[in-house]
C-alpha cells in the first residue's frame, strides 16, 4: 500500500510544489536576467533585491478583478487556462529527477512514473495544451485573441513535428522510449547524447523555444503586434494560470533537454573515472543545475534576439528544421546499422 | 473488480461524450467533446494493454486531427456566428430509425453471444511487457508494405489538402 | 449555377482590424484601420487627429517669441530642431543677422537633437521587432544627451532652446568637453547596437525587402528625410539649402539603394556617425563672440510671407509664416511636419505585407504623433 | 460483478458506432458529420484493440495504426474540401452541397 499510494502521493506533492515555486522564481530570475542584460536593476523594492516580488505578483493576480467579456463563451473561457496548465504540470510525471535514493533504508526512485512510452507521453501531453490556447482565443470573442490563437496553434503543431523527430533520433541511440532508460543509456555509453546528437540537440532547442512561445518565436503573444495574443481578454487568476503554464512548459522542455541530451541526473563526464569525487553531489542537484542552465539560455536568447515574423517562422519550421531532423534520423539509423554489423 | 470499474467508467464517458459530440449546437463545443471522447478511448487502450496506441491516439487524434477540425471550424465561423442550419426533419427521423434498427440488431447479437455458452471466451490477459517493441516489430516486418502504402496515402492526402486549401499555388 | 464572379473568392477571411489608437506599437495615438486577408494586409487607412492641439491656430494669438514654446510640443523627441526651424524662419522674415557663434551652437544643438531622436527611433523600432535590449541601450545614451541639454537650457524634453536672433545663453563652462566625451561614447556604443542588429539574421529577414519604395514613388508621395534618402534620393536640406553653420561643415549624406526598411535603418545609423562628425567639427571651430544678435525689443516683422525649411531628424520641417506687419503675432503660421508627410506613405508601404510588418513599417518611417496632429 | 470480456468491448464499440451513424444521418453541418465519422472509426479501433488483446496478437494494434493514418488523411482532405466549398458558397450545410447531384 505504501509503495502503491503513499510514496507516489508524496512525490506528486513534492513535485507540484517544487514546480510552482520554481515557476514563481523563474519569473523573477527572468526579470532579473533581462534587467542585467539591459543595464537595469529589475525588481528591487519587494524584499532585498526583490526576492519577495513573486509573492507580491501572485497576491496581486489573486485579488485582481477577474473579467469575463460579455459575449464570451463563459464555460470555455474558464476552462481554457486549465486545459493549458494541466498538461504542463502532468508532464512532470515521467521526468526522472535523479537516481534511486534510499530513504529509511527503502529504495525510492526519484521519478513519479517510469512509463515504457515516457517520451511519447510527453509529446502527447504537450499536444493537448494546444487546445487551451486555441479555445482561450476563440472563447474571448475578440479578434486579436483569435488571431493569436490561430497563430499559436499553427506554430505549435509545426514545431511539434520537428521536436518529435529529434526524439526519434535520440530513441535510435538509446534504444528505449523510457526516460529513465535514456539516462542509463547515456551512462552506459559514457557520453551525453548532446555529443552524439548535436544536430538533434540544436533542432530540439529551437523547436522548444517555439513550442513554449519564447523569443524569438513569441509571436502568439507578440505584444507589439497582437496586443497580448490569445490571452488578451484574460485577467486576474485566469491570466495567472496561462502565465504559470507558460513557465511550467519552459521547465518541462528544459528538463526534457537535460534528460535527453545532457545526461539527466548524471554528473558531467560520467565515464571519466578521476572525476569520481563529484559523485558526492546528490544526483538530483545535477539535474536541477543542468535544467537551470538550459533555462538561463532561454532567458539569454530572449534578451538578445529580435522576433521572427509568422511566415518566416513557419518557413524555418517546415523547410529547415523538419528536413534537417529527418536527415539526422536517416544518418543516425545508418550509422547504427553500420556499427551493429 | 478494478478493471470492471475502470471499464464501465470509461465506457460511460465515451458514450456520453459521443452523444454530446453529435448533439452539441455549437460546433466548437462538439469538437471539444470529441477530444474528450478520444482521450477516454485512449484510456480504454491503456486498459487493454496497448499503451503505445493510447499515446498515438492522443498525439495523432487529439493533438493533430482534431486540432485541424478546430482550425476549420474557426475559419468557417470567423465572420459570422454559426448559422442555424435548417434541419430537415424527415431525413433526421429516417436516420434515427435506421440507426436504431442497427443498434437493436447489434445489441441482440451481443446479448446472444453473452448468454450463450460460446461466450466463454478467455478473460483478457495482460499484454506482453514491451508493447512498443511488439507493435514495432510487426509493423516493420509482416506489415511493411501496408505501412509504406499508408505513408504514401498520407503524402497524397497532404498534397491534396494543400491543393484544396491554398488559394493560389 | 454560375460562379459569383463579382465577389472575390476568398472574401470570407477578410478581416478589418483596428490597430490603435491605443496600441503598444503605434508610437502614440495613431490609428491604422487594416483590412486583412488572412494575415496579409490588403489595405490600410491611417486615422489621425487624436493629438490635435491646434498649434497653428494658437500661434495666431501668441506673440512671436512665445511661439518657440509651442514648437517644442510638435516633435517632442526633437524639440530643438523644431525651435531652430521656427526662429530661422522669423529671422528670415525680419532679415536678421545671427552671430556666428550662435549659429555654431545652434548646429551643435540640432545635431545632438538628431542623435537623441535617432536613438529613440532605433530603440523603438528595434523593440517593435522584438529586440527589447536595443531599446534600453539606446535610451541609455539618449539619457546622456538629455543631461547635456539640461545643463545647457534646464529642460530635458521641451527645451525652448532658441531665441529669435540667437540663443538664450552661452554654453556653460566645460560643456564642450562633455559633448566631446559623449561623442566618443556614442560612437563606441553604436558598434554595440550594430552587433545586436546589423548582421543578425532575424533582423535582416525582418527588414530586408520590407516596405520597398522606389525613388520615384518616394518623391511622388512626398517623403522627406531618412526615408527619402533610404530610397536613394540625395536630398538633405543641410546640404542643399544650408542654414545655421552647415555651409561650413563637412559631412556626407548617406543614401540607400533598395529603399527598404533595412536601408532606412542603415541610413539613420550612418547619420548618427555624420552627426558626431559635425558636432566635433563645430566644437573644434567654435568662434568667440556674442550669442544674441541685434533684435528689436518688439518683434514686428514687416508685412510679407516666407517659407523656410530645416532638416529635422525626421525630415524636412518647414514653416510658412505670413505677417501682416501690424500685429505682434503671425497672421498665419503653417507647419510642414515631416512626420505627417512621411506618414502618407504608410498605406503604400504596408500593402501586400503581413501584420507584423505593419509594426516594422510604422517604426521605419519614424513618426511622432505630436507633429503629425499638431 | 462479471469480468470484462471482449463482448463488453463489442457492445461499447457498437454503441459508439451507432452514435456516429446517428450523427451522420441527423446533422446537417458537414464538419459535425466528419466528426461523427471519426467516432465510427474509433468504434472500429476499440474492437480491433479488444480482439488484439483477446488473441494476444499485436496485429490488431497495427491495424489501428493504419486506421488512424486513414483518419488523418480523410480529415485533411475532407476539411480541405470543406474550406474550399465554404469559400465559394459560405455555408457548411450539407443540403446545399448538391452541385454534383443529377
Amino acid at each position: 500500500m505504501i509503495d502503491l499510494l503513499v510514496i507516489p502521493l508524496i512525490k506528486i506533492v513534492i513535485v507540484l510544489t517544487g514546480v510552482l515555486i520554481t515557476v514563481m522564481y523563474l519569473v523573477l530570475l527572468e526579470r532579473k536576467v533581462q534587467a542585467w542584460v539591459q543595464v537595469r536593476l529589475g525588481p528591487m523594492r519587494v524584499g532585498p533585491h526583490g526576492v519577495l516580488q513573486p509573492i507580491a505578483d501572485v497576491l496581486k493576480l489573486f485579488v485582481k478583478e477577474d473579467i469575463t467579456p460579455v459575449r464570451a463563451d463563459k464555460v470555455v473561457f474558464t476552462l481554457a487556462p486549465i486545459i493549458v496548465l494541466v498538461p504542463a504540470i502532468i508532464a512532470f510525471a515521467v521526468i526522472p529527477f535523479g537516481d534511486q535514493v534510499s530513504i529509511f533504508g527503502k529504495p525510492v526512485p526519484l521519478h513519479i512514473a517510469d512509463l515504457n512510452v515516457g517520451l511519447l507521453y510527453i509529446v502527447a501531453v504537450a499536444s493537448i495544451g494546444i487546445y487551451g490556447i486555441i479555445l482561450g482565443g476563440w472563447s474571448s470573442n475578440s479578434k486579436y485573441p483569435l488571431l493569436g490563437a490561430l497563430r499559436a496553434s499553427a506554430q505549435l503543431i509545426s514545431y511539434e513535428v520537428a521536436v518529435t523527430l529529434t526524439f526519434v533520433s535520440v530513441i535510435l541511440v538509446s534504444g528505449s522510449l523510457s526516460m529513465v532508460d535514456i539516462v542509463t543509456a547515456q551512462k552506459a555509453n559514457g557520453v551525453w547524447f548532446a555529443f552524439v546528437q548535436p544536430l538533434a540537440l540544436s533542432i530540439y532547442f529551437v523547436g522548444a523555444l517555439a513550442e513554449t512561445n519564447r523569443s524569438p518565436f513569441d509571436l502568439p503573444e507578440a505584444e507589439q503586434e497582437l496586443v497580448a495574443g490569445f490571452h488578451t481578454e484574460y485577467s486576474g487568476m485566469r491570466f495567472a494560470l496561462f502565465f504559470l503554464a507558460e513557465y511550467a512548459n519552459m521547465i518541462v522542455v528544459s528538463a526534457v533537454a537535460t534528460t535527453l541530451f545532457f545526461g539527466g541526473w548524471l554528473r558531467p563526464f560520467p565515464s571519466v573515472a578521476f572525476l569520481h569525487f563529484l559523485d558526492f553531489v546528490p544526483t538530483w542537484i545535477w539535474f536541477v543545475v543542468k535544467t537551470f542552465l538550459v533555462l538561463y539560455l532561454f532567458l539569454w536568447i530572449r534578451a538578445t534576439l529580435p522576433r521572427y515574423r509568422y511566415d518566416q517562422l513557419m518557413r524555418l519550421g517546415w523547410k529547415v528544421l523538419i528536413p534537417l531532423a529527418i536527415a539526422n534520423i536517416i544518418v543516425t539509423a545508418a550509422v547504427k546499422v553500420a556499427l551493429s554489423d | 473488480m478494478g478493471q470492471a470499474i475502470a471499464f464501465y467508467t470509461l465506457a460511460a464517458c465515451i458514450l456520453g461524450f459521443g452523444v454530446l459530440v453529435i448533439t452539441a449546437k455549437n460546433t466548437v463545443h462538439s469538437v471539444m467533446f470529441l477530444v474528450v471522447n478520444f482521450l477516454f478511448v485512449a484510456g480504454l487502450y491503456v486498459l487493454l494493454g496497448a499503451q503505445f496506441l493510447a499515446v498515438i491516439q492522443v498525439v495523432v487524434y487529439a493533438g493533430g486531427i482534431v486540432v485541424l477540425y478546430l482550425f476549420v471550424v474557426m475559419l468557417v465561423n470567423l465572420k459570422r456566428p454559426p448559422e442555424a442550419h435548417q434541419d430537415r426533419r424527415r431525413r433526421g427521423r429516417l436516420g434515427v430509425t435506421c440507426s436504431l434498427v442497427v443498434l437493436a440488431e447489434l445489441v441482440a447479437i451481443a446479448a446472444y453471444k453473452y448468454v450463450s455458452p460460446a461466450a466463454g471466451l478467455p478473460p483478457a490477459l495482460p499484454m506482453g511487457p514491451d508493447n512498443v517493441a511488439q507493435v514495432g516489430m510487426l509493423l516493420y516486418t509482416d506489415y511493411l508494405i501496408p505501412f509504406e502504402l499508408a505513408s504514401m496515402l498520407l503524402l497524397v492526402a497532404m498534397v491534396g489538402a494543400i491543393v484544396l486549401a491554398k488559394r493560389d499555388l | 449555377m454560375e460562379p459569383d464572379v463579382a465577389r472575390p473568392m476568398f472574401d470570407t477571411d477578410e478581416l478589418v482590424i483596428n490597430m490603435g489608437p491605443q496600441h503598444p506599437a503605434t508610437h502614440g495615438v495613431l490609428r491604422v484601420v487594416l483590412k486583412l486577408d488572412g494575415e496579409k494586409v490588403v489595405d490600410a487607412d491611417v486615422v489621425i487627429g487624436y493629438l490635435h492641439r491646434g498649434v497653428e491656430k494658437l500661434s495666431e494669438n501668441r506673440d512671436w517669441t512665445q511661439i518657440v514654446l509651442l514648437t517644442d510640443r510638435l516633435d517632442y523627441v526633437a524639440s530643438a530642431a523644431a525651435n531652430l526651424a521656427y526662429v530661422e524662419t522669423v529671422e528670415k522674415l525680419l532679415s536678421l543677422e545671427v552671430p556666428r557663434r550662435a549659429r555654431y551652437i545652434r548646429t551643435i544643438l540640432a545635431e545632438l537633437q538628431r542623435l537623441a531622436s535617432h536613438l529613440v527611433w532605433l530603440g523603438s523600432h528595434a523593440m517593435d521587432i522584438g529586440a527589447v535590449t536595443v531599446f534600453l541601450y539606446c535610451l541609455r545614451e539618449r539619457e546622456l544627451i538629455l543631461d547635456l541639454f539640461e545643463e545647457y537650457c534646464g529642460a530635458r524634453l521641451t527645451y525652448n532652446s532658441m531665441r529669435i536672433g540667437g540663443l538664450p545663453q552661452d554654453l556653460p563652462p566645460n560643456w564642450d568637453k562633455k559633448v566631446l566625451q559623449f561623442c566618443d561614447i556614442q560612437l563606441e556604443k553604436l558598434v554595440e547596437y550594430e552587433t545586436l542588429l546589423t548582421h543578425n539574421r532575424i533582423w535582416l529577414e525582418r527588414t530586408k525587402g520590407i516596405g520597398v519604395i522606389s525613388a520615384a514613388d518616394a518623391i511622388a508621395v512626398g517623403l522627406c528625410g531618412p526615408p527619402l534618402r533610404g530610397s536613394g534620393v540625395v536630398r538633405d536640406v543641410r546640404k542643399d539649402e544650408p542654414y545655421a553653420a552647415y555651409a561650413e561643415m563637412e559631412f556626407d549624406v548617406p543614401v540607400g539603394t533598395n529603399g527598404d526598411t533595412y536601408d532606412r535603418y542603415l541610413v539613420r545609423l550612418e547619420e548618427i556617425r555624420q552627426s558626431v562628425r559635425i558636432i566635433r567639427q563645430a566644437l573644434g571651430g567654435l568662434p568667440e563672440g556674442p550669442v544674441m544678435g541685434k533684435v528689436p525689443r518688439l518683434i514686428k516683422p514687416p508685412a510679407g510671407e516666407t517659407y523656410h525649411a530645416n532638416e529635422s531628424p525626421k525630415g524636412e520641417i518647414g514653416y510658412f509664416i505670413a505677417s501682416d506687419g501690424k500685429s505682434t503675432s503671425p497672421y498665419r503660421l503653417r507647419v510642414r511636419p515631416p512626420s505627417f508627410c512621411n506618414l502618407q506613405a504608410l498605406p503604400q508601404l504596408v500593402r501586400g505585407h503581413l501584420v507584423a510588418d505593419v509594426i516594422a513599417l510604422i517604426g521605419t518611417i519614424d513618426i511622432v504623433l505630436g507633429e503629425v496632429d499638431r | 460483478m462479471t469480468p470484462i470480456t471482449p463482448v463488453h468491448y463489442m457492445v461499447l464499440s457498437a454503441a459508439l458506432f451507432i452514435i456516429g451513424v446517428i450523427g451522420v444521418m441527423t446533422r446537417r453541418n458537414i464538419i459535425v458529420i466528419l466528426m461523427s465519422i471519426e467516432l465510427m472509426l474509433n468504434a472500429v479501433n476499440i474492437n480491433l484493440v479488444a480482439f488484439s488483446n483477446l488473441w494476444q496478437n499485436a496485429a490488431g494494434q497495427v491495424f489501428v495504426i493504419f486506421v488512424i493514418c486513414v483518419a488523418a488523411a480523410e480529415a485533411a482532405v475532407g476539411l480541405g474540401i470543406i474550406l474550399a466549398f465554404y469559400r465559394n458558397k459560405e455555408t457548411v450545410n450539407i443540403d446545399e452541397m448538391s452541385l454534383m447531384r443529377w
